[in-house]
């Protein structure tokens, strides 16, 4: 029998159904359960890449309104739950596009209808033509296939008792311990060489790292960390694989409230911001200076956009002219969570040689995520990587609609609303060349109001012993992990 | 030979059972040690009791506790002298031999018969301990025994008590079960320090009682140590009196009492209320000076009213009279 | 009448004595002296900025320059440590000087009436005993957020049940005592009997176990840091040292074991008074 | 005897509650004092004989409402005792005191002998400022002890020289009546007799009242004109000395003069072994308390609990032989 | 006894009231909600206020309070509300772990705290005094996160005497015993200075007691004056400590718990507290509120044991 065994950094498992999952540790697993119309390609983290999954082929209509796809015959659900048909498709982008039922109901907002042609035919009816409708079919949140009668039949419970038709099957979650997935025989791709995956959760990262060395682990999640990159490339039988996509840490800086209203004062901190330093704090192995203020590599992101540079004469200037001559104070909220407290800490220094003294008041992380969406902080520390088209991106974070304390709230701590109308228009616009213009735009306007600060974009970090296989290059992992596919193999 | 062979009046000559010769008991306070028994000598025979009193720290429990080899580790020591026990010499003697003699041929029982007991061991096996110990007898048989030796100092219902623990007896039956205990291995000398200053007058008398009873039936050779000349004069053959550190007067009871001749013995016995008789109390002026602050010569002098010039050098103790037993170390009532 | 003088006092505070020829209390407290002095002294004997950061030494074992090496941020853990006891030192002194004075008058009042008061006191000091003390503070923390003043809280609140009992049982005991009862027959008030009389007479005691408790807060600090939950940086605390260090344990050792040994030291210090202190209140102790 | 006397206590009583047993603790009744009158006349010393747990210090205790009573009276020159409210009881604390048997534990050993006391003048309003120290010289004064007393603490005098202190803060309100529990049972002999010459001194000069509680017969003969004899929470004889042991009319009392051991070889107490364990107050024999230990019990003895009868002038006992 | 253990619980039922409501108001007045948990940080602020309708967090604290303890009353500890399985699963999940770390531990704090105490005690400020001093302190100045890697470090990497992950072999109890002697061991020192300590002390004080001057009068050898008679005697103390540590360690567990990856109530109380899983976190507060009553009940009823002055009237 060969068990994989991947150690994780975290407590538990946040959610396990698809349409819910967004952390960092619900990602890789629910990419070995689920299945979507298309999939990125194992190893890739590009929208550029996809390639057929549960559809064989697809179709859109001229005007880029109505897709049609055709499904692969003879796809079976995990246990009992039966074939795969169009309804289980129907009912899965319907339940994605539900904000009851997902997390991710926004991206679907262009949807005007789903329907089943026949048992292996889906038709989707677009309201205006969307840039990336491959995107969200894909087998990456929304776009995962559930069992429509297992959905149904499970209820609430289906979040610790998924069914998909990925590789492998949920057998076992042990909360605060372990999930234990068995290999999917029926796998439509064929019988998975892998025949159980232990996924163990390990918040301690001096924990997680001697059990891989002993060899407990075969696979781990790595520190986002130099160091911890050079130490396991200098062991032996062990690969270590930096990969796409990246987070990007922005200082979102609150423009409703002293001191951070008055642009020169947010200018200043731009100014006063070296990403280099903090690259070079984080190490090069791992850390990416930014480009803009959406993370690289995104379809959308201007690659070259205007960065404020490090100049700490003219932040302290700017600091004088708005008034500040001796310094200002700035009060923010943080989360306990290490990674993230250290980052700042770089920050606090390096803001702290132009005078401005970031008071950080340590909070924990759920107290944090709920004291800054009530606006309570003075600028916010954040780092993300979101489905990657610009738009989302731009939406959740510089949307006016998107503004903290608004029902329709997600993350926009800034509020910021100098690009809306850029940013509206670039996700109906029907031609790319214009729609990239949009974003570039609406990108160069946050930038120069300095909604955010970027500090720098972090890869994914993982390592595996040598005699682990994935069966495909790992250079991206959209999925934030690798995926374990049929072809996987442990020697 | 010795002072202590010389107080001898029991005519027939049986060898005594305990011998204390010239004892010095060592006291440490900060780093300088000091006498705190200073040279004493007596002996006692079978069937013989000798009472030791004297008031509250003259030095009667260090010397019981220099007999046992009991001393406090690193405070006191012996430092001069020679104690006998039943033909062996304690202060030669080795750790593992002093062990082999406490409990088996010399007992000793304490003042506090609410301390003294184990609170968490019971009754019978605390009893029957040193019979396993000296004799090696099975916990059964030592058992057996203790049920006797409770019988013996009429515990109540003795076989059912074996399981008993302290809290539940009083404290008078808990100085009989002390008895018992020190008594197991048919001790040849028996120390009983102030066995009956806790109790009640009562309860006092049923001890001392018990004492006397089980003392003449073993032969044992009985030091009573007690401040509480009624007790002496009920009980004891003999008695030696002590003050600072040093015998002041020794002799039968009954010459004792009828001729106290140290200036603190008389002062003692009038500073007693009776309950008839209405003689005015006498109370002693003073304290007994501190360890670190005695006189050299007599130590009484600091309270006597005989004191002279000579008392600044320690007297002998000389007979009284024409009574070779009644001894007193006082310049003032020296025989001339 | 005879009026002897009172005997010039033998062997003078005995208690004092007995505690200072063992040796350990005086160890003890010098221990604790140099700690509190190298704290008050840090800002001139840190040999650097606590909180300057270079990137060119992060994590850089000990050496000449850095005698205890360097942090993730290039900082000197010296001078981190220097700075740190400032923080440490005063949480543990006032959350337990907080805890003992809260914790020793409810405790006094309590075991000195008895009655409902009493059992009122010893059911809620059981609800207070009934949550595991780190997740009272981690409780606590969260719902105070993470501030020097509120740590100290967290902290004193999970000394205070602790407190409450030893000094109930403590006055309990006094309460036996005939100098109590003398007080009462002397027609003394109950505030007077309780604060002037039984407090001094179990103080000795309380200060033995605040002593420990000293210790005991200092390390739930750092147990509190390793949640996350401590003072907010940069300012440094052993605890944050030794939560820092934790991150970076296998490639830099020294991060956490230098704090944890000036956490060690000042427990060591802390024991030694507590059972100097204890030994010198016991007064059957020997020598 | 005085027609009125200073202190009437009348049918005092009291239960104590205990709770023991493991692991469901039980409670038990202790019947410390169960019906125990007597009266004190002004300047009469009245000794309180028994064995220990008879309730001896009960009595004191319950009298100086330092416990409360469960029944009975106790009148102090006329005033209801157990009826006080705060502030009478404030004043007959003035009048009332108390010395206890263990001078080590009834001082403050944090005290300066100044504050030991001085606070008691201070508290009361006696004496305040620059006036309290004279006046607590005063009190050692009168107890025999040098002015340089005062800036000692307590562990720094003898045990007889403690109990002088304890005295004298019991006179520093300047009582009528005291309440000495045991004050020379941790005494040696030469310093008890320095004591009981004080406290015999005190009492004639300032006309004094002592409840003096012992178990010692020869001090109790010595100090006191009456006594109590209390057996089990009862009193089972009164009468003035030196009768009572002269002749005494209850058996336990004479028992307790035959324990009594004299210092005089001639005289020695034939230490004959009594039978008998004193009882337990939690479930006392019933009837006469004492008949299991009496030796000329009769049935009567064990059924009914004799009353106290006036049997001589002057002198009582609840024996149902007595005659 | 029976009968003693039952009238204790009923005794303890206000207590467990008091927490279970101090634990209400407690995480009720903790900023945030378990909608980010179960929702994500995409889910916008509408998606979040439908959440909390749902899950009845919108309703008056005063109702959502009534139906907490209707429902607790019911004896029935709900479902958790970020995974929606039965609360009960998941503690009787976690809960052998739990005892068997608390009790493993308490062993090892008792086992290595006593003999050093009575070893210290014995000699008094000579050297083995010192050591057994110092050592035992060593084990509570090294928060229980470091010391747990260092031992992990030296005898599961190192020695690979045991392994890195505590709960990788449940089923094998071999394997189980394993896993638990490195947790058990680093749990227990936090005990072992307090027990010395404890021991120390009381030894010194039965040492100096005039029933041990009694039992070395009566001949017996040191070594049996000392373990017979006066360390008996301070077993009383000893249970005190070690029925207090009892709930310590409960309570103190979670680190151990994470940094050697042991499921148990201590890490799931973590979890909780940081989801915001309000239900879960009060179900584990009455299992782990429970669990210290239980502790003093049981320490109480060893008194009896240990001691016969306690056992008999
Ligand atoms: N462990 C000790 N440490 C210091 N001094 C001691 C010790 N034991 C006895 N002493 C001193 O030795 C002297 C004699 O003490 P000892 O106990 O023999 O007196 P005692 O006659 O038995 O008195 P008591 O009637 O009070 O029992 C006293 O001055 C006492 O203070
Ligand atoms: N606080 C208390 N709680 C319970 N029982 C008590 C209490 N105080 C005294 N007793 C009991 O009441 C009885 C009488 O006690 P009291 O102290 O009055 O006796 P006593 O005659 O003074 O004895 P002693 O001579 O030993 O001092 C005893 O059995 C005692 O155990
Ligand atoms: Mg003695
Ligand atoms: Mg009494």
């Amino acid at each position: 029998e060969s068990v994989l065994t991947v150690g994780m950094a975290a407590a538990d498992i946040g959610q396990l159904d698809p349409h819910r999952a967004t952390t960092t540790q619900d990602k890789p697993v629910v990419s070995w359960m689920f299945n979507g119309l298309v999939r990125f390609k194992p190893g890739s983290s590009s929208l550029e890449e996809l390639e057929p999954d549960l559809a064989e082929s697809w179709d859109k209509s001229a005007d880029g309104l109505t897709w049609t796809f055709k499904l692969r015959k003879g796809v079976k659900f995990h246990g009992d739950w039966g074939e795969m048909t169009a309804d289980d498709v129907v009912y899965s982008l319907k339940r994605a596009a539900d904000s009851k039922t997902s997390s991710f109901a926004s991206d679907y907002a262009a949807v005007a209808a789903i329907e089943a042609v026949d048992p292996s035919t889906v038709k989707i009816v677009l309201k205006q033509p969307i840039p990336a409708l491959l995107g969200i079919v894909a087998n990456y949140h929304g776009g995962n296939i559930v069992s429509k009668k297992a959905a149904e039949a499970i209820g609430p419970d289906f979040k610790t008792k998924p069914v998909g038709t990925g590789p492998f099957a949920l057998v076992e979650y042990k909360s605060n311990e372990s999930l234990t997935f068995v290999a999917n025989k029926a796998y439509f791709r064929g019988a998975p060489k892998i025949d159980k995956i232990v996924y163990r959760f390990i918040p301690a990262d001096a924990s997680r790292d001697l059990a891989f060395t002993s060899g407990e682990l075969d696979v781990v999640y790595g520190r986002q960390d130099q160091r911890w990159v050079e130490r396991f490339k200098k062991e032996p039988n062990v690969v270590v694989e930096v990969v796409q996509p990246s987070e990007l840490s922005l200082f979102h800086l609150n423009r409703a409230m002293k001191p951070l209203d008055d642009l020169r004062v947010r200018q200043a901190i731009a100014y006063a911001v070296d990403s280099k330093q903090m690259v070079a704090f984080k190490g090069a192995a791992t850390a990416l200076p930014p480009v803009s203020v959406i993370p690289t590599g995104y379809l959308g992101t201007d690659e070259k956009a205007k960065l404020y540079p490090f100049d700490p004469a003219k932040a302290k200037a700017l600091l004088a002219e708005a008034g500040y001559p001796n310094g200002v104070a700035i009060k923010v909220l943080q989360t306990s969570l290490p990674t993230m407290l250290n980052s700042m800490q770089i920050l606090q220094a390096q803001l702290k040689t132009v005078g401005i003294d970031l008071q950080m008041e340590v909070v924990d992380h759920q107290s944090w995520h709920a004291q800054i969406r009530k606006d309570l902080s003075g600028a916010n520390y954040y780092s993300a990587a979101r489905f990657p088209v610009a738009d989302v991106y731009l939406k959740q974070f510089f949307h006016s609609s998107a503004t903290v304390l608004k029902p329709t709230a997600v993350t926009n701590f800034s509020h910021c609303d100098v690009a809306d109308k850029e940013i509206d228009e670039a996700s109906v616009a029907v031609d790319p060349v214009k729609q990239k213009e949009l974003w570039y735009i609406a990108q160069k306007k946050i930038i120069e109001d300095v909604c955010a600060v970027p500090l720098f974009e972090q890869l994914q970090v993982w390592a595996r012993h040598t005699n682990v296989d994935y069966g495909y290059q790992f250079k991206g992992a959209i999925h934030l992990g690798p995926v374990i596919t049929e072809a996987t193999t442990k020697k | 030979m010795t002072a202590a062979l010389r107080d001898d009046f029991i005519p027939d000559a049986e060898p005594p059972a305990l011998v204390v010769d010239e004892l010095t008991t060592q006291i440490r306070v900060g780093r300088t040690w000091y006498d705190a028994v200073r040279g004493i000598s007596f002996a006692v025979r079978p069937r013989e009791t000798l009472a030791l009193v004297g008031e509250s720290g003259c030095g009667k429990s260090l010397t019981a506790l220099s007999v046992m080899g009991l001393l406090p580790a690193g405070v006191g020591r012996v430092s001069g002298g020679r104690i006998v026990v039943d033909g062996v010499d304690m202060t030669a003697a080795d750790e593992p031999t002093r062990e082999s003699m406490r409990g088996d041929r010399i007992g000793m029982i304490f003042q506090e018969p609410m301390t003294s007991l184990n609170p968490v061991l019971p009754i019978g096996f605390q009893v029957a301990e040193s019979l396993i110990q000296h004799r090696g007898l099975s916990k059964k048989a030592a058992l057996n025994r203790a049920r006797e030796l409770l019988e013996l100092v009429r515990v109540p219902a003795a076989a059912s008590r074996l399981d008993a623990y302290p809290h539940q007896f009083s404290g008078g039956m808990r100085q009989r079960v002390m008895i018992a205990l020190a008594l197991a291995c048919d001790p040849k000398v028996l120390i009983a320090d102030e066995p009956t200053t806790a109790l009640d007058v009562t309860i006092q008398a049923q001890v001392l009682a018990l004492m006397a009873d089980v003392q003449k039936r073993e032969g044992l050779a009985l030091l009573l140590i007690t401040h509480n000349l009624g007790v002496v004069a009920s009980v004891a053959d003999r008695v030696m009196v002590m003050y600072g550190g040093d015998v002041v007067e020794s002799g039968p009871v009954r010459a004792f009492f009828a001729r106290p001749s140290h200036p603190y013995s008389e002062a003692l016995l009038a500073a007693m209320p009776r309950i008839d008789g209405d003689t005015p109390l006498q109370p002693i002026a003073g304290q007994v000076p501190t360890l670190t602050q005695m006189p050299t010569g007599c130590r009484f002098a600091t309270r006597c009213a005989l004191r002279h010039d000579r008392c600044a050098e320690l007297p002998p103790l000389t007979p009284v009279g024409d009574d070779p037993n009644h001894l007193v170390r006082c310049w003032a009532r020296m025989s001339p | 009448m005879s009026a002897p003088a009172p005997t010039a006092a033998a062997p003078r505070s005995s208690a004092f004595g007995r505690a200072t020829r063992s040796g350990g209390l005086a160890l003890g407290v010098l221990i604790v002296v140099a700690s509190i002095a190298a704290a008050v002294a840090a800002p001139w004997i840190a040999p650097f900025d606590p909180n300057a950061q270079d990137v060119l030494l992060v994590l850089s074992p000990p050496d000449t320059v850095h005698p205890l090496g360097t942090d993730a941020f290039g900082r000197d853990v010296l001078s981190r440590i220097l700075w740190g006891a400032r923080i440490s030192l005063y949480v543990g002194f006032v959350a337990t000087l907080a805890g003992v004075v809260i914790g020793t008058v409810i405790g006094v009042v309590s075991g000195y009436y008895g009655g409902l008061v009493d059992r009122l006191v010893v059911a809620a000091t059981d609800v207070l005993l009934s949550f595991p003390q780190l997740i009272m503070g981690l409780l606590l923390v969260a719902v105070l957020g993470a501030s020097l003043t509120n740590l100290i809280i967290a902290i004193a609140v999970t000394a205070v049940p602790a407190f409450i009992r030893m000094a109930r049982g403590s006055t309990m005991a006094m309460r036996e005592r005939d100098f109590v009862d003398a007080c009462r027959a002397l027609g003394y008030s109950d505030m007077r009997i309780m604060f002037l009389h039984v407090l001094p007479n179990i103080l000795d005691e309380l200060v033995v176990m605040a002593s420990l408790w000293l210790a005991t807060a200092i390390r739930t600090e750092s147990t509190l840091a390793f949640i996350g939950l401590s003072v907010p940086p940069p300012t440094s605390t052993w605890g944050g040292i030794v939560r820092e260090g934790f991150d970076n344990l296998l490639d830099a050792p020294w991060m956490s074991i230098f704090p944890s040994l000036a956490i060690l030291a000042v427990m060591i210090g802390l024991n030694l008074i507590g059972d100097g202190l204890r030994d010198a209140t016991d007064p059957r102790s020997p020598q | 005897m005085t027609a009125t006397p200073l202190l009437d206590i009348r049918d005092l009583r009291k239960i104590y509650k205990t709770r023991r047993g493991w692991p469901i603790p039980k409670t038990a009744l202790v019947r410390a004092l169960d019906g125990v009158s007597f009266t004190v006349g002004r300047g009469e010393a009245l000794g309180v004989v028994g064995e220990s747990g008879c309730g001896k210090s009960t009595v004191a205790r319950v009298a100086l409402r330092l416990q409360e009573a469960d029944g009975g009276a106790v009148q102090f020159d006329g005033t209801d005792v157990l009826a006080a409210g705060k502030t009478d009881l404030r004043t007959l604390r003035r009048r009332m005191q108390m010395v206890f048997q263990d001078p080590a534990s009834s001082l403050d050993g944090r005290q300066r002998i100044i504050d030991a006391l001085g606070e008691p003048l201070r508290v009361h309003g006696i004496a305040s400022g620059a006036a309290v120290k004279p006046a607590v010289v005063r009190l050692l004064d009168e107890v025999g002890l040098p002015p340089s007393a005062v800036d000692r603490y307590p562990h720094e005098f003898s045990g007889g020289q403690r109990q002088r202190i304890g005295i004298a803060r019991a006179l520093a309100l300047g009582p009528d009546l005291i309440f000495a529990d045991e004050p020379v049972s941790a005494l040696d002999v030469s310093v008890q007799a320095q004591i009981l010459k004080l406290l015999e001194t005190l009492r004639r000069e300032r006309n004094l009242a002592f409840v003096f509680i012992s178990h010692d017969l020869g001090v109790v003969r010595y100090f006191c004109q009456r006594v109590v004899v209390m057996y089990l929470g009862r009193v089972v004889e009164t009468g003035p000395v030196p009768e009572i042991f002269v002749d005494p009319l209850h058996p336990y009392t004479r028992l307790l003069k035959l324990s009594s051991p004299e210092p005089d070889p001639a005289r020695a107490v034939a230490m004959a072994f009594q039978e008998g364990e004193p009882p337990s107050p939690v479930d006392p024999p019933s009837g006469c308390h004492f008949h299991p230990r009496c030796p000329i019990a009769v049935d009567r003895c064990r059924t009914e609990a004799p009353a106290l009868r006036e049997l001589r002038t002057g002198r009582h006992a609840a024996c149902h032989l007595a005659t | 006894m029976l009968r003693f253990v039952i009238k204790r619980l009923i005794l303890a039922i206000p207590t467990l009231w008091a927490v279970l409501t101090t634990v209400f108001v407690l995480v009720r007045v903790v900023p945030g909600d378990p909608t980010i948990a179960i929702l994500g940080d995409q889910a916008s602020e509408g998606a979040r206020a439908e959440l909390r309708d749902k899950l009845g967090l919108s309703k008056p604290i005063l109702a959502q309070y009534v139906d907490f303890m209707s429902q607790i009353l019911t004896g029935d500890l709900g479902r958790s509300l970020s995974t929606n399985r039965p609360i009960a699963d998941d503690v009787l999940a976690v809960l052998p772990y739990t005892i068997e770390l608390t009790l493993a531990a308490l062993v090892v704090g008792t086992v290595l705290g006593v003999p050093l105490g009575v070893l210290a005690a014995k000699n008094r400020n000579g050297f083995a005094d010192w050591f057994a001093r110092i050592f035992s302190l060593a084990g509570v100045s090294f928060p229980a996160f470091v010391s747990g890697i260092l031992l992990l470090l030296v005898f599961a990497v190192e020695l690979r005497w045991f392994p890195v992950i505590s709960s990788a072999n449940a089923a094998d109890p071999v394997e189980r015993l394993r896993a638990l002697v490195l947790p058990a061991l680093n749990l227990g020192l936090l005990m072992v200075a307090y027990v010395t300590r404890v021991t120390r002390s009381g030894m010194l004080k039965a040492l100096s007691e005039d029933y041990v001057r009694t039992a070395r009068a009566k001949g017996l050898p040191y070594r049996t004056v000392v373990w017979r008679h006066a360390f008996r005697n301070v077993l009383v103390p000893i249970v005190t400590v070690v029925g207090l540590y009892l709930g310590v360690l409960i309570g103190n567990a979670v680190l151990t718990e994470i940094v050697f990856n042991r499921p148990g109530i201590g890490k799931l109380i973590v979890t909780a507290l940081n989801q915001r899983d309000y239900s879960l976190l009060q179900g584990l507060m009455v299992v782990s509120a429970f669990a210290i009553v239980l502790a003093n009940i049981l320490t109480d009823l060893t008194y009896g044991l240990v001691d016969p002055r306690v056992k008999t009237q």
